[in-house]
Order: C-alpha cells, then structure tokens, then sequence
C-alpha cells in the first residue's frame, strides 16, 4: 500500500509529508515530523498528553489520524510560544510551580490555551471539567487549577 | 558497650535473644562481634540490613561510629518509591 | 506567586525556602524536554515484545523462525538469548532483589507466570512489521492453573509458581515448597500483657488491591549496542546506575562499557526503579548491530509493570477508656506478584510507627502470585497496613468520644519515643502535625449536613544512600551542577537552591544537569524521598568542597595562610584585620583567575548520606456520600506533613498533593479488574480509574518544618509519606457520613451502595 | 488499509458497497481509532464521511431538527437551537469523554459503536430520533432503537451507513434529560444511562413519556412501562416511584468491570427518576 501524501499546516507552517493510512496524526507528528512535544500516554484518549488543537478545535492526536489532517492547521504545544516570548499560560505553569515531572504538560498546556481561547473567565469548576481529559498523576491538579485561574485573570487584565 | 536490639526475623536468628551488649568503636567491629557471638546471624550481616543508630538510620556504612553508650537497631535495609 | 502555602520557616536562609522557577522548566512548558521515546537515532530499529496471554504455563518451545522470515524483521530474542543467573541477592529500588527472578522477569524461562509476561523479542524496521512478527512467533504453552489472591495462594494445595520455593524465616525450614516466600516478625514487649491492660480491644480484617503509580509516561528506552561491546542505553528511569547494574549484570557486560543516560522522567512513583525493557533492547540491539527504541503501550504498562501489592491484613489495637494504647498486633498478608519480594517487610515497620506503644507484635507474609511482579510505590508496603491500623484508631477514638486527633496526640510518637520497629525516634514532626490539624481552620469548619471528616496519620523513614555530585564551576563564575538523581519532581530546583546556599551565590548562577553514569561516580536512584535530602548532602558537600579550594586560592593570591581567609556571601575575604587589608575575591573573580592561578575549580562529593530524618503527616478529609448511587466525594480535603526543612516549598506541597490525591484514588476507584482466566480485564486508563481534575477539590497543604538534625539546612525527604494517610482518612470520613466502617478497598459505589442497601435490612439477631 | 474521504454520500456508497465486509465509516474515529490501535478490527478500507457536507450540518425547519452524522460533541454543544429543542440529547453527547473526545465524537459513531453503555443512544431512543440511513439502494429512515442489535451489531446492510439523525416536531410543555452514572465525574463509560422525555398538558398532567435506559441489557432499552407510570400524572413522587421500580425491573444487566447487576438495576431506577425530574422541570419552564 503506497502511503499517503498529506498537506497540512502546522503551527502556522505549511508541512507536507507521507504516511500510512493506520498512523495517527500523534504517530505523524512525533515520529516523521519530530514534533515529540506530543506525548503518548495511553494511545486511546484517555489520558490528553497528545492535545492538539486541529482547526481550533481541541483534539487527542492519538485519535486522529494523519490522513485526516489534509487541509487542517495543526497547532501543537511547540507552536504555543511566541518565538521567545512564552504564552501567558506557559509562563504562570512556571511561576506556579504546576509540573512536576512534565510529561502531561505540553498536553495541559494546549487544553488550557483551547479553554482560555474560548471562555476567559473560567470558574474553577469550568477548568477542572475541561482539563479532566489532561491526566496529572504529580501534582494532584491544585497548582495546575491554580495556574490557568491565574493565566485568566491576568490575560483578562485583571 | 553498645546496646544492640533485635528486632524482626534477627531476634530468631540471635537465639531469641532480644537484646546484646557488644563493645564496638564503629559498625565493621559491630558486626564483627555480632557475627561472632551469633553464628547463625552473620551470613545476614553483609547485606540488606539497616543499623539504627540511636534512632538515626544507616545503610551500608561500615565505619559509622558507634558511641559506648548508643543503642543500635539491627533492620531491615529500607528504600522507597 | 503560589499562595497556598502556610510554610513556616526556621533559621535564616537566603535561598532554601524560596520558590525560583525549576531551571528545567522552560523546556517542559515548551515541549522541548526530551523524555524517554522523544528520541531518535539513525538506522533505528522498533522493538516489541510478544507476552504471555496465560496467567500460568509451562513453555515447551518457542519457534520464531516465522518471524524472522519476514521482511524487515532483523532479529528476535528469547530466553535462549538470556543466561540464567545464580540466585544472588542484591540491593536494588525498594529492598533485595534476586537476580535470578530479574533474568526470568524480563523474559520467561521455565514458565509464563502471569499475563503479559514477556516471551519474546523481535526488533525489525517499523513497527507495524513488528507487530506482524510478534503474530508470527509460535510458543507451545501448557496452561496451568493459576493463583491471585493472596490468601488462596497460602493455601497448602494452591499452584505453585515456582517449585523450588522454600518459605524463608521459619524455623525449623519447610520440606516443601510453597508460594509463601517469607515469614517476618517485628515484636516489642509482650502484646499479651498490653492486650490485659486495654479495656476496649478492637480487631477488624482489611483488604487493599493492587493498585498502579499510574505515571503518564510509558517505559521507553534505546539501546544502541556497538560492535565493540561497548553501549549506551537512553531510558525512563529513577535511577540510571541501578539500570546499568542490572543491565550489565543480564547481558554479560563491564559496567564501564555501558554508559546509560538518564531521559527526562514522566513521573515514576517508584514504578521506574527496576529494569523490564531495557536488557532487552540492549541484546536486540546487540544481535542487529542497530540502535533499537522500544516503548510500552499504556496496556503492556498495566499488565507487566509494577503496580503496589494487594494486601489482606488483620489487626487489633487495644487502649484503656482513658484513651491510652495498650498494644498493637497485626498480621500482613501481601502479594508479590509473579516473583518474591513484596514491601511487607516496611508493612510491618510502618504499620504502629505513629505511636508510642510498649507492646506490638506484626507478623508478614510476602506471598507469589499469578501477577506482575510489584514494584515500589510511593512508601512501599506502609500505606496499606496503616490503613488498617488508623481506621482501627479512628474507631476507638469514636468509641470512647474522644476526638481522634486529640487521641492520636495522647499516644503519638515522639523525640525518644521507642518505635515499634525497634529504633528510638531522634526530632519528629508528628506531634506538631498534630497539633496543626487541631488549629486549623479546616478542622474547627463545622460539617455540611451528611459530610463526614476522618483524619489519620501516616509515617515513612526516608533514606540515604550513595550519591554523587560534582560543581564545575564556569570562567564566568557560573556554576554547572552535576547530579545523578533523575529528577523527577523538580529537584534540580532543590539541589541549586542548597548549592546556592552553601556557596553564597544566586540560584541563577547554577545549571543543574542530570549526568550519564560515566560522568559521576555510583548514585543510588531517586528514591525513598532520598534526592533532596541525600543528593543535596552531596551538593552541599560539593560546595564545601570547592570553598576549600577557593579559600586556598585566595590565600595564594594574597599570599597570606589558608586559614585567614573566609568564604562569605559568596567571595573570599580576609578573616578579620589580622589577615591583611584585601579586597575580596568573588566567585567571578576566582574563576577569572583560575587557570593562571593554578588551575579550574571542580567541586566534589561523593558520599554515602546517612541519618534521613523520618517524616510523619496527618490529613484531614471532609467527603459527601451519594446514598442512591454510592459515590463518594472529597469535599475538602488538608495535607500537614513536616519536611525538616522545605527547600523549595512548592515542590514540597506539589508532593504532599499529588501523593494525596494518588491515595483518594486508592481509596475510592484503583483496582486491577481480573477475568477467571488470570487476564486483567481494565489495563488502561479508562477503567484503570486514576482520579481526574473534576474529582477532587483544591488540597490545601501546611508544611510543618522540625529540621533533621543531620542535614546542614534541616531537609527531611517528604516524597512518600503523603500516600500514606488518604485511604485511612477517607476510610474513617465515610464513616463519619454513614455510620460505615469500610475495611476493603477501593469504596467504590457498587461497594458503597450495597454495604448501604445491606445496613438497611436488620440483621438477623 | 486504504483510506478514503468522498465528499458526496453517493460516493461513500459506492466504496462502502464495494469495500466489502472489511470497510469502516469513520466519523470521529474516537471508537475506531482505538479498535484499529488494540488490533480489534483490521478494516481493509476506512471511509471518511466527514467531508460530506451534509454529515457535518446541524438544521432546523418547522421545529423539526435534522442533526448530521458526523457532527462532533462540541458542534452540538454549541448549537443554540438544538440546546434549546433537545437539551437532553445535547448533554447526553457533551458527556462522552474528555473535551478532548468532544472534539471528534459524533452521534453516529456513539450509535454504530453499537456499545450498550453509548450515552447519546437513550437520549435519542427518548427522543424518539429517527435516523437516515443511505445504501445502494437509497435512502431509508428507521427509529434510533432499530440500529443496533446486539453489542456490536447493527442492522446495516451493506454500504449503508447512517447519514443524519431527524427528531420530531418538539411539542409544547415537553422536554427531555439524560443522566448517567459513573464512577468519576468524568472519562468514564457509563455504568447505567438514562433518557427521560416527558410531555404534559396545559394542566400539569403527563401526556407522553420515553423512558430509555442504558449498559443495563444488551443493546439501549425503551422501557414503555416506565413511560406508561408516568402518563397521565403529574410526575408527583408515587409516579416516579413506580417508573423508577419499572425501570429497574426491565433492566438485564451484566456483572462487568463497570458494575454489579445489582448496581446497575438499582441505580438505573434511580437515574431515571433524577432524569424525569429535570426533564419535568424543563418541560414546565418551557413555553
């Protein structure tokens, strides 16, 4: 089976490449893309550590395939910075101490960015139902909540 | 001399004894006498065991040292997750 | 900045106790940290592995020539690959390890002794071609009757798992084998006469499930074996010369000539302290001559990776109506898994730790069965027998009205107390945990009307161990940290506070980097709530150490003796006027001056850290009970724990909660779900129920700070006694709510809802 | 496997037609894909109907609502009008999984899953939904509670699939609600699901009642008994009693890893009585 020819857009980048047609788009992005901020934690969407958002909606790429990204913008935690500026969300995980090991960030970050994008005034309730789909295993979520609240409230001008 | 305890499966294996005085400057000599006094003791003495020594424990060093008057805990080697 | 914290400090510090961002924090909020499958190598192959789909059977043979037929597979290996290994006892993660079960973990000799046992390895272009190896690989099993529970596996005509197993610990020794590894016993005084003294004695069974760390990454290595026998592994692990040691050992190799790297780490929990992928990808990669990655599917994880053992436990506490505990007796069932070696020596340790009682007897059983063997997790073997004896605790407190927490302090363990695992306690925090829960607000809130609060408290001993450090100290005079801690909940952070500390520079000056075995000498793994404690002894040592050399430094530059000049703020000054009149020598200075004066600045330690200061926490935990559903949920809930001294306080309270919310999800929904078969019926993370965002309330945490006399800042480890607690704390909540004692485990709402159903009919007189 | 994305429900017939018995729609692909990942299915060809317009087109005309197949959780949740008309349906496809799966997830997918733990397939059995289904012989429509037959099964034939989901006119004072119970607050499969949808007259009276129950037999259930209790009352408490104790006496569950027969019977007739009681208040507070 010859694989398939896939243009897309990813981070604001037009990107062409080949795959099979079993490969997710997770499988694309990490392994023929080297995008490996992605990560797999279940392969079955259970866990949110491969949360991209696939034209402005938020998405596992595990549960995506590649093919299926023809004509889609990708957007990817590696695309969520602003060349060296951090996006707000980024920069309260940091302040607020809201990793540990890390692994469940890039996924937490991208769900957050989709949360904020939509609702910027998110009550705790509202964030910790849109994150339940991120599993955090270190920190028990609290610095996690504490953070996006934050990151809503400054970007708010708050 | 230095009060050792046994606690666990080493209280068995020290005859049932429950408690030693041994004269020990720091923990090789302890355990030499332990050994010695206790045959049935000393092939467990090499590794996987824990000294409390006065409450404070060490693992795998041969020459903290033992005060006259400190009491040593014979246990089980410790870790964690 | 994070506000939640009610640290209080103690002695003057400049940077221990501060919150800086983590110096890998950029990297892990862009996706930049590399983790263990984020890497890839040229020529790389994909390597899977075929696992039993039996709980029990005999291998007759294997037959892989299928496999290796196919195009683009380039090698398969099995146990044929693997030479057996004597029985030898070592020192490994969580207690002694036997080689012998090691070899036969990683891949199945004799038998397959549960399900997702490994079997065979291939190593081929791509995975889908691996896969379709793996389908092609014939193994001749004879299944056998197979053994989960604990208490079926100690019966006499239950299936052996191995049939060379002689209980150990029995005097005089068993004549016949049994699945009964280990009898121990931990005994003080005489429970007998303590039992006489009690007026009200309380016995109850209990029972844990296994339950898994559940980090979110899964195990993930590559192996890049060279011709010349040398190899570097690149792996998810707690501890990379623990990796090396038994890689070496399994393959047959010079520790020297196998140099393993440290990944960024996806959380670990103890989970990650022993080997199953990676001696394999180092033979596949041996037999192919090409790199090869292997990662696990979250579903292998569940079937194949340590989770922390079941448990059946007995336990009986008596106390006086004034509230004094007479005695403690218990006796701890605990499943291996498939190969010896259960935490149920620390389970009866920890299980009376919290209390200062004359009289205690616990007897353990580290029994094997049809299930993965279990690995550390967090505390190992003491949050299930203190479960048992804290909701024992909690019901005599409420037996006699006395409020739990009051009669917790009546009886808790103290500096000089005799703990029931023989030792006397040097300074511990208990007592003030204690005292914290009763003042605080949480506490004195008054209940919503069917709420229920319970409290426990809960004990670790923290370790030492081996460990190395080195600071290379920069010609700017920036400092790069060496550690060989992998860091896995922000100790990088930690280690250059105390390295700041000790040298009296700012944090920003240092650069933490976690090195490959062949740049540190030997360091034990991160593990036991040992890294910030034991590697931090060894930065600091490190510091020392090159302020020593620093001082000398200046002293040859001002050509005055060693022991007038001091090291202060972070520059070399005269001590004193006697000394002579000279300007001081920063650490920049110095650097700048290094190679004419005679030469770099590399600060050392490697020691072997001794006198971790044990840790004890107390949780307060208010739930509400759904009672037509049997949900139960955490309404509240206050973590207090005493960390010696909290290096970074952040990170303190990110253990105490996270380690909180793994123990409500112990409690309320993580079980392994088997079918009769032996198969486990939930090996993901849909039914595998790890709490979610939505399930729990903010945890609100207090640091209570008793220093560890031991360590120059006062640090004690704080990573694994906050799982300690929840289950009891939950336990004795859901009590307070329904009038429900639960003693097994998860309470989850079928078993909530029928235990409920099941009150409500009278029982038969 | 072959992968195609025709973009007329024509040509989707044609592939699935002669993609043979190992072709797959793929809608969402939040089922799909994880069967493909576990080895459960190795389809020979995958179709993806989601660049057919009408698949993805939520609409409504006269009061009737007409939802496209592959319309994801999200574009429901968003939809103003079909919240208001069929808020029960609505939140029955907001509760599966993560914000992440609603992304994706589509009602057909929920259906053709054929699991009998789907959370949208009571709310749209409730709702009495209809579905359009196009084949190589054109199009039929067929109630929602004729899909599936089995765990697992359907009653398509051949290079048919499911193209829209249509819903009757909303009649006055009516409302539906759909309530689930699982062992989180989220991420999980439903233990036991319910859909309620209740009609009342001017009066306060019942004067129709759907009452359908999910993860308690082998496929969804339409419990008309349960319905029939609530009929002519006005949902006072010895009216759900009854319908609750029906609900739970129509349920044949199984012992799994999700739950106890037990369980399930038990809180079916408590879900369903919680369902009634928010579909009731809906209906009142309606026009």
């Amino acid at each position: 089976m010859a694989k398939a020819h896939v243009t897309t857009t990813v981070n604001g980048d037009a990107v062409e490449f080949l795959c099979d047609a079993e490969q997710t788009l997770l499988d694309v992005l990490r392994d023929e893309l080297y995008l490996t901020g992605s990560k797999e934690g279940c392969a079955s969407g259970d866990c949110g550590a491969c949360s991209v958002i696939a034209d402005g909606r938020l998405v596992c790429a595990c549960l995506m395939l590649g093919v299926e990204a023809e004509g889609l913008a990708i957007e990817t935690i590696e695309g969520m910075a602003d060349g060296d500026q951090l996006h707000p969300l980024q920069t309260k995980f940091l302040e607020h101490a809201a990793l540990q090991c890390g692994v469940c960030t890039p996924g937490f970050l991208v769900a957050a960015k989709s949360l904020l994008e939509r609702n910027p005034d998110p009550t705790e309730i509202e964030v910790r139902y849109w994150l339940a789909g991120n599993l955090c295993r270190c920190t028990g979520y609290d610095k996690i909540v504490r953070a996006v609240l934050d990151t809503a409230e400054e970007m708010r001008g708050g | 001399m230095a009060r050792v305890v046994f606690i666990g499966n080493f209280r068995q294996l020290a005859g049932g004894d429950a408690e030693a005085e041994i004269a020990a400057s720091n923990v090789r000599d302890l355990l030499r006498r332990l050994g010695e006094r206790y045959p049935a003791l000393a092939p467990h003495l090499d590794e996987g065991i824990a000294l409390a020594i006065d409450g404070e424990i060490h693992q795998d060093a041969l020459f903290s040292p033992v005060r006259p008057d400190s009491e040593v805990c014979l246990m089980p080697k410790i870790a964690g997750g | 900045m994070a506000a939640n914290s009610h640290g209080k400090t103690n002695g003057s510090t400049r940077w221990v106790g501060t919150r800086p961002v983590r110096p890998d924090g950029v990297d892990k909020v862009t996706g930049r940290a590399r983790f263990g499958a984020d890497v890839h190598l040229p020529n790389m192959l994909v390597g899977k592995v075929l696992r039993s789909p039996h709980a029990h059977a005999r291998i007759h043979s294997i037959d892989t020539s299928a496999a290796l037929a196919l195009p683009g597979v380039k090698t398969v290996v099995t146990r044929d690959d693997f030479n057996d290994l004597p029985s030898e006892f070592v020192p490994a993660g969580e207690m002694l390890i036997n080689y012998r079960d090691v070899v036969r973990n990683v891949m199945a000799r004799e038998k397959a002794l549960f399900e997702g046992h490994p079997v065979a390895a291939v190593a081929a272009v791509s995975e889908k071609v691996a896969r379709e190896a793996l389908a092609r690989i014939k193994v001749d099993y004879e299944v056998l009757p197979h053994v989960l529970d604990v208490v079926e596996a100690m019966a006499p005509e239950a299936p052996l798992l191995h049939e060379d197993l002689i209980t150990a610990g029995v005097e005089p020794a068993p004549t016949t084998p049994s699945n009964v590894a280990k009898v121990v016993e931990f005994k003080l005084g005489d429970v007998e006469a303590g039992f006489a003294e009690a007026d009200i004695v309380i016995e109850r069974e209990f029972s844990t499930q296994p339950v898994h760390q559940g980090y979110i990454e899964p195990h993930a290595c590559i192996a890049n074996y060279s011709e010349d026998g040398q190899a570097e592994l690149w792996c998810t692990t707690q501890g990379h010369f623990v990796v090396r040691g038994h890689c070496a050992k399994l393959l047959g190799m010079d520790v020297s000539k196998l140099r393993v790297t440290a990944s960024e780490i996806g959380g670990g929990f103890g989970g990650k302290t022993v080997v199953y992928l990676e001696p394999v990808a180092l033979m596949l990669s041996r037999k192919s001559g090409q790199p090869v990655k292997m990662t696990m599917s979250r579903e292998e994880v569940f079937q194949a990776s340590g989770p922390a053992a079941g448990t059946r436990v007995w336990a009986k506490v008596g106390m006086t109506n004034a509230g004094r505990i007479t005695a403690g007796e218990a006796v701890l069932k605990y499943q291996a898994g498939a190969f010896q070696g259960s935490p149920v020596q620390p389970g009866c340790m920890c299980a009376f730790a919290p209390y200062d009682l004359a009289h205690v007897k616990v007897v353990g059983y580290d029994v094997v069965v049809n299930r993965p063997k279990v690995a550390a997790y967090r505390a190992p073997g003491a949050p299930q027998s203190e479960f048992a004896v804290e909701s024992i605790i909690d019901e005599l407190a409420k037996r006699i009205g006395m409020d739990p927490v009051e009669l917790r302090l009546k009886n808790a363990a103290k500096e000089g107390t005799k703990a029931a695992y023989g030792p006397t306690f040097g300074p511990v925090g208990l007592v003030e945990t204690l005292e914290e829960a009763k003042a605080h607000d949480h506490y004195r809130t008054p209940l919503k009307p069917g709420q229920g609060r319970g409290v426990a408290s809960g004990f670790w001993f923290n370790i030492g161990g081996e460990t190395c450090a080195t600071l290379n100290l920069g010609e700017d005079g920036t400092i790069a940290l060496v550690a060989g801690t992998p860091d896995i909940g922000g100790s990088r952070a930690s280690l250059c506070l105390q390295a700041a500390e000790t040298l009296g520079v700012d944090v920003e000056r240092i650069r933490p980097l976690i090195g490959d075995t062949s740049t540190l000498g030997y360091t034990f793994l991160t593990g036991g709530s040992r890294t910030a404690f034991a590697s931090g002894m060894a930065v600091i040592e490190a510091a020392r150490d090159m302020i020593r050399q620093l001082c000398e430094r200046a002293a040859k530059i001002w050509d005055i003796p060693v022991d007038a000049v001091e090291w202060i703020d972070g520059e070399a000054r005269p001590a004193g006027s006697n000394a002579g009149e000279f300007e001081p020598l920063s650490l920049a200075d110095l650097a700048r001056l290094a190679g004419k004066s005679g030469g770099p600045f590399v600060g050392r330690a490697q020691i072997n850290a001794q006198g971790a200061g044990p840790s004890f926490g107390t949780h307060i935990v208010d739930v509400d009970v759904d009672r037509e559903t049997g949900r139960v949920t955490i309404e509240r809930y206050t973590v207090i724990q005493d960390a010696g001294k909290a290096v970074h306080p952040s990170y303190v309270e990110g253990q105490l909660q996270g380690g909180a919310v793994q123990g409500i999800g112990w409690a309320l929904n993580e079980e392994y779900i088997y079918d009769d078969k032996g198969r486990l019926q939930n090996p993901g993370f849909l039914d595998y129920r790890i709490p979610v965002c939505s399930d729990v309330p903010m945890i609100d945490t207090v640091i209570v700070e008793v220093p560890n006399p031991t360590h120059p800042y006062g640090v004690r480890g704080v990573g694994e006694t906050p799982i300690v607690p929840p289950m009891a704390a939950i336990a004795n909540a859901v009590e307070g709510a329904l009038g429900l004692r639960f003693t097994d485990l998860p309470m989850s709402p079928p078993r909530v809802l029928k235990a409920l159903g099941d009150a409500r009919v009278p029982k038969a007189a | 496997m072959r992968y195609e994305a025709p973009e007329s429900v024509e040509g989707a017939v044609a592939l699935l037609a002669g993609g043979g018995p190992r072709g797959r729609v793929l809608a969402g692909g939040t089922d799909l894909l994880v069967q493909l990942r576990a080895g459960m299915v190795a389809p020979e060809l995958v179709v993806d109907i989601k660049r057919i317009a009408e698949t993805r087109k939520i609409r409504e005309a006269d009061g009737k609502l007409v939802i496209g197949a592959a319309v994801s959780g999200a574009e429901l949740g968003e939809h103003a009008v079909a919240k208001a008309l069929w808020p029960g349906v609505v939140e029955s496809t907001e509760l599966i999984g993560s914000t992440q799966i609603q992304g994706r997830a589509s009602l057909a997918g929920n259906l053709c899953n054929a699991s009998p733990a789907a959370d949208t397939v009571p709310a749209l059995v409730a709702a009495a939904a209809t579905c359009k289904i196009a084949g190589p012989n054109g199009v039929r429509r067929i109630p929602v509670e004729d899909v599936c037959t089995g765990p697992g099964q359907l009653s398509l034939g051949d290079g048919e699939f499911v193209v829209a989901f249509e819903f009757p006119k909303r009649p006055p004072r009516s409302a539906d609600a759909y309530l689930r119970f699982i062992p989180r607050t989220e991420m999980d499969i439903a233990v036991v699901g319910a859909g309620v949808n209740l009609a009342f007259d001017d009066g306060g009276r019942c004067v129709a009642a759907r009452v359908a129950l999910g993860a308690v037999a082998p496929t969804v259930i339409l419990v008309e008994e349960a319905g029939q209790a609530l009929v002519g009352t006005t949902c006072d408490a010895a009216a759900l009693q009854e319908m609750a104790a029906a609900a739970s006496a129509a349920c044949r569950p199984i012992d799994d890893k999700r739950g106890t027969v037990e369980y399930r019977t038990k809180v079916a007739g408590v879900l369903a009585t919680r369902a009634a009681g928010i579909a009731a208040q809906r209906a009142k507070e309606s026009r």
